[in-house]
Formats: C-alpha cells, structure tokens, sequence
C-alpha cells in the first residue's frame, strides 16, 4: 500500500494528489479526498486567521499510525495525509486527507476514520485570531465522540 | 533530560523548552511537581484545573508512565488540529 | 446552496472543483470529493476502455434529484457532480461529486448518498472493451444494496 | 409518439428511436407488446428474460404507467454509471 505524510507551510493539490494516488498505488476504482478550510466565524465570533503548530516527529508517528490502523481495518491501495502549519486565512485549505481503494465504501470509510482520528490524536494546535486579540482553539467533545464511535 | 511545551502550555510557560537534570528515573506525574510556571505554581497544580496531556518520548502517556534520565518528555493541552 | 450539476465528455479538475465550492458556497470548513476512475479489470478480465453512455435530459434531472434529497438530510452549503461520457482509457477519471458543509460529517455523508444514488438511479450505462471485443457492464445489487441502505 | 433505446436494447434494436402512431392514451406494458425487435419477437417477450426498464417522459415508471398519444417513452437495461 502506498503511503504519503506530509506536515507542511505550503498549499497541497488535490489534483496532484489523485494524480500521485494513480500513479503509485495502482488503478485504484474509488479515490475518497476530504479538505478542510479555515472558516470566517467560529463560536460566534469573526476569526481573521489562524496560526496552526505541531509537535515536529511526533506528529508525523501519530499520522503514520492513523493509517496503519485504517489499513488495517479496510483493503486500501494507497493513503495520503497533508496538514499544514503557520499561519492561515479564512479560506485557506488545513488539511487534506485522501484515499483510493477498490470500492467506494472502503475508500470512504478510511477517509472519514482518518479524519476523526487526526483530529483527536494528532498534535497539532489552532490559534485564531478574534477581533479581540488571540484565543487558542479548545478541544471538542464531539470530536472526541467521532473518534471513539469508530471503536464501536 | 528535556522537556518541551506546546501551543498555550508554551505561552504560559513562557519557553518551549528546558533542561532538567533527573539523578534518577521518575513517573510523569513527579516531574509536573517539580516544573513550575513564572507566576511560582506547579505543572501539577495548574493540571487540576486544565487538561494538560503528557507524552514520553513522543508517545502518549498518563501520569504513571515512567520517565527516564535521557528522556523527551513533552507536555501540552488537548489537541486541534484538522 | 450552491449545486452544478455536469455530463460532459472533458475530464475534471478537483482544485477547480475546490475553487469553485469555496467561491459560490460561503466558507465551509468540511469539503469532500469522491472521484471513480476506469479501472484495468473486471470480473477477472482485462479492460482496455470503457464507453458511456447516457439519456440527455433525464440524467440531468435525476442528478438534480439525488442532489435534492442529500439537501434534505443534511445542511450543506453546496455540491457538485461532474459525470463524463464517451470513450475513457484505464485510469481515466469517471465521475466528480463534491460537497461542502459546515460539518466534516455531513459532507462525507452527502458525498457517499450522492455517489450511491448516482450508481442505481441515473441512467448512465458503461460498455467496456475487453480482449474478446466488448460488453455492456452489468447492473451490481450490491451497489442495489447500498442505494437502499440510506433508506432504513 | 417517440420511443427512446438507449445502451444493449439500442444496440438489440439496432436503432435509438422509433417514432410509434397512437390512436388513444395505453400502459407502458401494452406498449412493450407493440415494440417488436429485428428479429420478430415482442419487446415484452424479451422482458421477460431480461431486465428493462422504462420512463416516460423522463420519469422511471412500471409498465402499468400510462402512455399519452404525445409520450416521450424510453426503454433501456438498469443503469451502471459512477
């Protein structure tokens, strides 16, 4: 199965990354991307950007264990992760998750699995700013609820 | 041995990182009684009101988890990325 | 909510898809893609090409159905199915559904429902070249069984 | 009327398009007993083996849904896109 983890300042490609999950993982049927992008407003409160760090090695040893757990849960052709850092406008892409796999289902439920386990068990950490100044973003119990419902 | 700080934890601490020199291996939850913030309070004390997660050696851990004289240890708030 | 709703013999774009979904539909912070490509085989032999075909007009407004009842269910902002027709090579892109929403959960449902109700209610048919020549490609009920599961 | 055949019925027909005179409203099945392929047999004949579906004026039917003298009816085998 091919693999691709990335922690990065740059911007990625979706295009690039079905281009690449083509090119290295076979001819894969179903290819499963999820992007998440900086909002405008989040708890009420207009957010002008966001100053997105990580725990450099540790990060990238969470991800890759992500993956292996997905692959270990479905038959996957190949799996990339792409999550950036710095500093971020509304708008701007965070992260992208992709996924190619014989069947749709699979590449789909592998996809969102990924998703909801980086979100509780990666170290990063999402500053915004408000027109108040800064806050940093608290942790979700529903994120935390996404997470574990895969264990069910 | 050395310890990082993340996102909040390293604004309040005020550094991402310091030295502390262990004579001999101790569990996660002693080395948070003995680091303290500028304002005087322990890691420790600070951790009964916030949630602060611990790894070792860039693995997630609780406070009974043993920490050795060359270990990394990091300590850091409740994660957000995604 | 921002819908586009395309059958067209060019292939797709997912940055533009990307692109296009951020500029029409506000700044959601959860996107999906799901794109299906040609494979190299089927049923145990090899193919060398695949040929769409559709009924104009029909199609369209099945697509614009399907995409109706994701609406129904979940809040999205927008989506976008891209479905190609025409003679395709292995490896070629098929079909393009992306949806965005406020929450990563609602989009990956939407984009899964949208892409099994495409499979079963939208009158596409595929013939594909195999070394013996060609045959049309038989309806599956497992994806018959995915369509309805939405329902229970 | 016009009578649409799309994918391997298009192909069995050996046309996409017949153009049919109805004298009054009748059912998609009694359509399908007037339909006769090129080599004689009914288009309900062949129903019987083999899955078909139908629409009439775009909208997927059973062969108990009326036909009007104006229809646009179509014929074709289940769908496989995406």
């Amino acid at each position: 199965m091919y693999r691709s983890i990335l922690i990065q300042v740059e911007d990625f490609s979706l295009d690039a990354a079905l281009a690449e999950l083509k090119m290295q993982s076979g001819l894969a049927g179903g290819l499963c991307f999820f992007t998440g992008a900086v909002r405008n407003s989040n708890l009420d409160e207009a957010v002008g950007g966001l100053y997105l760090e990580h725990y450099p090695g540790m990060t990238e040893r969470q991800l890759d264990q992500i993956v292996d757990e997905a692959a270990r849960r479905w038959t996957l052709h190949g799996a990339m992760v792409v999550h950036r850092i710095g500093h971020l406008k509304p708008g701007d892409n965070i992260v992208l998750v992709a996924v190619s796999a014989s069947h749709r289902g699979e590449a789909f439920d592998a996809c969102e699995m990924i998703m909801d386990y980086l979100k509780t068990n990666a170290t990063f950490w999402k500053k915004e700013s408000i027109p108040d100044g800064y806050r940093w973003v608290e942790a979700r119990s529903s994120d935390e609820a996404k997470a574990t419902a895969w264990d069910a | 041995m050395k310890v990082l700080f993340f996102a909040a934890l390293r604004e309040t601490m005020g550094r991402s990182e310091i030295e502390i020199v262990l004579e001999a291996p101790t569990t996660v939850g002693a080395l948070k009684s003995m680091i303290k913030l500028p304002n005087g309070e322990t890691l420790n004390a600070v951790s009964r009101t916030q949630s602060i997660m611990a790894a070792v050696d860039q693995e997630m851990v609780d406070d009974l988890a043993m920490v050795s004289v060359a270990s990394e240890v990091a300590f850091f708030p409740p994660v957000t990325g995604g």
